[in-house]
């Protein structure tokens, strides 16, 4: 067996899925901070949404020589081959955020089909158990149709609450602009809308702003722009089930060491959630 | 004598136009048929409808006495007719050969073309046709006159029975055409009819036994070669006589101050060539095709990468980075390609007029005053004799010759004081040329300088008052006055210069 | 092939003049004015919703942006070319001028620097595609993607936040009961009107697009043109970006992919040749509406989303289709 | 343009082959090839890493999927056409093959039937542009949206996993010590090229995208010609979709967005005229070739993707620069 290198010699590599996000823009200072603390390189790359290039950059990372490498999945199943590479290569392999298919070392990832149930389980309580609710759907990747699963499941719990619309805005903030204010206009009764991500929210945001409906917003994330919005004293917004992304790529840090040094550790984290509401978003920061 | 083909009653109507009301031709094997008309007369639109590239209104098509429908060129290219157009019609950027055996390649068992025969087949018809071309090279880098030979091969590789020819002579020059007619007569020998279109009533003569005359799309008479003369036709064509077409030759203001004077070398060369340009000359640019009078006009404009050029315009010394740097000196040039250089096609014929003056009609700048503009436009299109259903009309509609007509209304009212024309009357009928040249004649003597460039020597003889002969890329003699005469014009033409001759004789100083 | 050119209006004396009737029968945007009513029609039949004012007002708003954007493409593409880069040009503009208002800077200072910026963009496109002689299509590819890089460079992934709050005037204010980016928008084509069908750049660019060549030899400023032409792409890329960040509130260095094939489609859609030469902006005008009027409706059908995707496409087709006798 | 007629011509001595260096000189590619062997060059001075076996395989295989779906865009450009639509018919094909498989059926007749939907969308494209007249760049718009939406429609949104697992041979497996979506791809240019230059099909292919009236008048069946090389375009989508679901072992529905645009970026970087009419299949292949060492080469320098964009931007202008003398 070949031996193994101390902590400032490795070389550390992360695919990201994408780094137009603040999610993963944390993730990736979080990350770049703890390689740092020890003193190793890290590289990322940064797959557009692309399937098929997040497996040339993790190739061509296994080229560049990681030792240890971090996978933000574009896609589940896709990422197969990309993780097989890099088991072949015998590099230990942990997937964050999004599970990887293949042989994986371990997975960190957010209760994501608990975040969905969370924000609708708050929603559907502002709402008093009835109504009309939207769903604005995004991009369908698993931790995104957990989420959708997660929220119908809370949804159908209260009785009357109906499900009258679901649209997709792509996750873009003008995209879910434009599609929430087609809604709003196609729901005039509308109630509640629940927004899968953040970014996505931050659009809906504005359509809700200029409207005279009051429609109650559940979303998924903490990003700061949408935990300080939800601290101005009129907003929709009755909660938002903060992710941790800091928390989510250090421990998958950990874990990757430790299967590379042959430590023993699980092979699956679980990230919890936490549901911010107006009342205590004042306290809520990523990293705190 | 048997009539191969017979088009009886055709009648065809586009938008706005009646092209053709109840034409009729007949032609007979081995016979030269000489179809003629104005601009516009409909002569290209008969033997589109012929080939199966317009579908008739009414009438009837006859080849054998059979009557025929062709619904594509194809079908027609498969009876036995093929058709060199007075278009432009090759693929650019394919080699000489492709474009000769264009769908009708020939192939191995399986399916690949055979490049080896076809190389061969093109080699051999080459040089039955006394044709000097490299069939590997591509298209857009052969010369006009070039390429109009290769249109004449591939029609006839076809060994069609009806072969017609659509002004083909009009890029050529003279000794090009003597060619072209000995190919023409071989194929009559052969049994070949032919229908031939031209407005050099001179080649008419030459070449054809028959004669059908159209005059805005009707059957005027048609009647043996022998049995006419040059005026009788022209009066057939455009319903009076023409006296004279060349204005009466006045002696060139004896000092008419010098304008222009020109050293340019060009890339790729290693000689420069000189020219000098007076006030209210006309000066004449003669050669062979190819013999690079148009690149040297080109040259001067800035249109053409240049090695050497050193300008004096007024007695100031001037660069010409672009023809719009030209311009703004107060030089303009009508290209000799009208549908490549010439035209915006989709345009109107009233944007394509105005196109390079439309400063004349601000009110206030930068805007632009419809009304002044129409009336200019109106008063061009008169000057010039275009026939057009209106202004508005899309150059893309007009006959080849008007199509013509319209670049060169385009500089009448530039305001420039050096013209360049080359090949000005290029598809112009015998009765507008009148009007060109007379119209030449007047802005000369308004003090405008013309430069020329024209493969007819008439045209050369009769209106310059000083020619420069080119020959290979140089200037090789220059004439004037009394010397202009077209034997002279031919020697020097083909005679071969003298190599490093650094610099020669024809310049003048002033 | 009639007079996609602007000189419907000009009379022949000794010719009839054509009616007003005849002109917008023959111009390149009768066909698509068509298909745009029967849309309307069709979408006001299937959605009772879909016909109010507050709606009417959603579709065009919702189709300023891309609707800014194509006025530049229609330059563009009138000219026989292409630009690739509007929608990473018209981000990056917006965060520059998000990022400079952020870092203290005043707001009209910040938006001429984003104005300047996408302009600048612009001029280097035109620049490449004029001076460099190289196709319109690969150099806007390249710089689209040089452009992404930057905007995400600039803001280092996160959008930028914290703009003054009147700055959102522009996206969501309103002049004399009209919206600003609907005013923004219609100010914008009325400009590109007068300066298309009534300047002599306008019939430049027509020509440059009809046979460069010719245009070249008859004396006109071809680089120049189209120096111009890319520098107003920039421009009104960089207008959109105004709008779509003062709408949002913030700068978005991500947004704006795809947006160039919106434009193209409204470009299209509204009658203009895609080889050049002939178009008329206001069928650029009809196009993005016919494109914001299809997402909007769709969405108040309730349609799925992928299955929008589809009937887009189909009605896409079809409108072209009824308008494609321009061409043959 | 003015210098359309190079006058080198007349140097040359008339009715003389021309020998192969020359030929290779006058090629659409020999600037292309220039160009990639700079880059070559640079890449492997800069990086220790770049030029090993096992990397060139790499950045080949990297490349496989981009330049097989080039292979169709190179038809539709010479034609003087475009499809846009590849991106998508690729994914659409790829999920139906997964799809199937999943549902049991045997792999050979859903790989067929998963080949014979992207020629059947290509024919589609074919015929709208062919016997529609409509321009090729709105109609391959418009399917390109349809095929995205199908394709989510089909799957739901969720990609297609349980694959039989010798079908990975296809992206993953090796022939004769070659992988497979090397082998596949250059099958496909050794195909085309053949087709491209030693059938009269292909003669007609570069006479449309040359002058399509001509070829018209000349009496070659346009519009079938068209028909066909959209319906080839859309075959090579097919087999791209066949690698990609191959080596990602599933059907993705959304997978290919852009790829139309860095498929465009192959051919032309490959020398073809993107008016038509000029170019060659090896060329394409090359500018694939560069793309996909691009990608590689800065992602062996840990280049931040920020600046990936920018420094790609940068050269893929450059290369085109350094090409550009073919236009002029
Ligand atoms: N496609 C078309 N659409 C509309 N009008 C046309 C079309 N083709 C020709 N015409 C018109 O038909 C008439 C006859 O044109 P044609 O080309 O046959 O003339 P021609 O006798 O060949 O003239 P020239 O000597 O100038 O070539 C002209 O008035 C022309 O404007
Ligand atoms: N036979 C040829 N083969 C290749 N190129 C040729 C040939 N003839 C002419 N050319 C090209 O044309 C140039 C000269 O043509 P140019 O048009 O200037 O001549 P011209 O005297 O005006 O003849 P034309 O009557 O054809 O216009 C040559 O330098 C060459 O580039
Ligand atoms: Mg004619
Ligand atoms: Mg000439």
């Amino acid at each position: 067996d070949d031996q193994k290198k101390p902590d400032n010699e490795l070389v550390i590599g992360m695919s990201f899925q994408e780094l137009n996000n603040p999610y993963f823009v944390t993730m990736q200072k979080a990350l770049q901070k703890q390689v740092d603390k020890m003193g190793a390189k890290l590289i990322v790359t940064d797959a557009h949404h692309d399937i098929a290039k997040q497996t040339s950059d993790v190739e061509d990372m296994i080229q560049r020589g990681v030792d240890v490498l971090l996978l933000n999945p574009t896609d589940t199943v896709g990422i197969q081959s990309a993780v097989v590479s890099a088991h072949s290569a015998g590099i230990p392999t942990v997937a964050v955020d999004a599970q990887a298919d293949g042989p994986v070392s371990g997975f960190v990832g957010s209760k994501n089909f608990k975040a969905g149930y969370l924000a609708c389980q708050y929603l559907a309580k502002s709402l008093n158990g009835k109504g009309q609710v939207a769903i604005l759907n995004g991009i369908p990747v698993t931790p995104i149709l957990q989420r959708v699963k997660g929220c119908k499941k809370a949804l159908g719990e209260a009785d009357s609450i109906k499900i009258v619309d679901e649209q997709n805005g792509h996750q873009e903030r003008d995209t879910a602009m434009n599609v929430t204010e087609n809604m709003l206009q196609a729901h005039p009764d509308l109630d509640g809308l629940f927004s899968v991500n953040d970014g996505g929210t931050l659009g809906a945001l504005v359509a809700l702003q200029s409207s005279q409906n009051h429609v109650k917003l559940a979303t998924i994330d903490g990003i700061p722009e949408v935990i300080k919005a939800m601290q101005k004293p009129d907003t929709p917004i009755v909660v938002d089930v903060a992710q941790h992304p800091d928390v989510e790529v250090v421990k998958a840090l950990q874990l990757a060491l430790k299967k590379y040094r042959g430590e023993k550790s699980p092979d699956e984290i679980p990230v919890d959630v936490t549901p911010v509401t107006p009342e205590n978003a004042a306290g809520f920061h990523w990293g705190s | 004598m048997t009539a191969v083909l017979s088009l009886e009653q055709v009648s065809k109507q586009f938008p706005g136009v009646k092209a053709l009301d109840n034409v009729s031709l007949t032609v007979a094997a081995g016979e030269i048929h000489a179809l003629l008309g104005e601009n516009g007369a409909g002569k290209s639109t008969l033997m589109k409808i012929l080939c199966g590239i317009h579908q008739p209104d009414e009438g009837t098509i006859r080849l054998d006495g059979e009557p025929r429908r062709f619904t594509s060129y194809r079908d027609a290219c498969a009876t036995g007719v093929g058709i060199v157009f007075q278009e432009f019609s090759l693929v650019p950027w394919l080699s000489v050969v492709d474009n000769i055996f264009l769908g009708r390649e020939p192939r191995n068992r399986l399916g690949l073309i055979r490049h080896a025969q076809m190389r061969a087949e093109a080699n051999a018809l080459f040089d039955r046709l006394e044709i000097d071309i490299d069939p590997e090279i591509s298209v857009h880098r052969l010369s006009v006159a070039d390429q109009q030979f290769v249109e004449i091969a591939k029609a006839l590789s076809l060994n069609a029975r009806v072969l017609v020819l659509d002004e083909p002579t009009a890029p050529l020059t003279p000794s090009e055409v003597e060619r072209l007619f000995r190919i023409m007569r071989r194929l009559r020998e052969d049994g070949v009819a032919m229908v031939f279109i031209s407005h050099h009533l001179e080649e008419i003569f030459q070449i054809c036994d028959r004669i059908t005359v159209l005059r805005d799309g009707t059957y005027v008479d048609s009647c043996r070669v022998a049995d006419t003369d040059h005026d009788a036709l022209v009066e057939m064509m455009i319903g009076r006589r023409v006296e004279n077409i060349f204005p009466p030759r006045q002696a060139r203001a004896a000092n008419s101050p010098l304008l222009l004077t020109a050293e340019i070398g060009l890339k790729q060369t290693d000689h420069t060539d000189s020219i000098t340009l007076h006030r209210g000359e006309i000066l004449g640019f003669a050669g062979l095709v190819g013999s690079g009078r148009s690149e040297f006009a080109m040259a001067l404009i800035g249109a053409y990468p240049t090695r050497v050029a050193q300008i004096r315009l007024d007695g100031a010394d001037v660069t010409f980075r672009s023809p719009a740097d030209a311009l703004d000196a107060g030089i303009g040039m009508l290209p000799e390609d009208r549908k490549r250089q010439g035209l915006i096609l989709p345009f109107s014929c009233a944007d394509n007029i105005t196109l390079n003056h439309l400063g004349q009609f601000y009110r206030p700048a930068p805007f632009i005053s419809r009304k002044q503009e129409a009336e200019t436009v109106d008063a061009a299109m008169d000057q010039v004799r275009v026939k057009a259903p209106s202004a508005q009309t899309p150059v893309a509609s007009l006959s080849g010759g008007n199509q013509q007509k319209v670049v060169i209304a385009r500089w009448l009212d530039r305001g420039c004081r050096i013209l360049i024309f080359d090949e000005p009357t290029r598809g112009i009928d015998v009765g507008a040329k009148a009007e060109i040249y007379t119209l030449m004649k007047r802005l000369a003597a308004q003090g405008i300088a013309i430069i020329m460039i024209s493969s007819e020597l008439p045209e050369i003889t009769g209106l310059c008052d000083r020619v420069l002969v080119f020959s290979h890329g140089r200037i090789v003699a220059e004439l004037a006055d009394e010397a202009i005469e077209a034997d002279t014009i031919m020697r020097h033409a083909v005679t071969e210069p003298r190599r490093n001759d650094v610099s020669h004789s024809v310049t003048e100083d002033a | 092939m009639s007079d996609a050119t602007p000189s419907a209006a000009v009379a022949a004396p000794r010719r009839q003049r054509r009616s007003r009737w005849q002109r917008l029968l023959h111009s390149p945007m009768f066909f698509p004015l068509l298909g745009f009513i029967a849309v309307f029609i069709i979408m006001s039949l299937v959605n009772d919703r879909f016909l109010d004012l507050g709606n009417i007002q959603n579709v065009i708003r919702q189709g300023s942006v891309i609707g800014i954007i194509a006025v530049g493409m229609s330059f563009a593409i009138f000219t026989g070319g292409i630009d690739l880069s509007v929608g990473p040009v018209m981000a990056l503009s917006g965060t520059i001028m998000a990022g400079l208002m952020a870092a203290g800077w005043p707001a009209p200072v910040a938006i001429a620097a984003g104005l300047c910026l996408g302009s600048a963009f612009g001029a280097f496109n035109g620049f490449c595609v004029a001076f460099g002689r190289m196709p319109p299509i690969i150099v806007t590819l390249a710089t689209m993607g040089a452009a992404h890089g930057l905007a995400l460079l600039y803001t280092g992934g996160y959008p930028i936040s914290g703009l003054p709050s009147w700055f959102s005037w522009f996206g969501r204010g309103t002049l004399a009961g009209i919206q600003l980016p609907i005013l923004i928008m219609l100010l914008t084509y009325a400009i590109a009107y007068v300066v298309l069908h009534h300047t002599p750049f306008g019939r430049y660019v027509y020509a440059v697009g009809g046979n460069e060549e010719a245009t070249r030899l008859t004396g006109i400023r071809v680089p120049r043109t189209k120096m111009l032409v890319y520098t107003i792409s920039g421009l009104t890329a960089a207008i959109a970006g105004l709008v779509i960040t003062s709408r949002l509130m913030s700068g978005q260095p991500g947004i704006g992919e795809g947006f160039e094939l919106d434009a193209i489609a409204a470009v299209v859609l509204g009658g203009a040749a895609i080889a050049g030469g002939r178009g008329v902006v206001l069928g650029t005008l009809v196009g993005a509406m016919l494109l914001a009027m299809l997402n909007n409706g769709l969405n108040l059908m309730g349609v799925s989303s992928y299955l929008q995707d589809v009937i887009k496409g189909g009605i896409i087709l079809l409108a072209v289709y009824i308008g494609r006798g321009r061409d043959a």
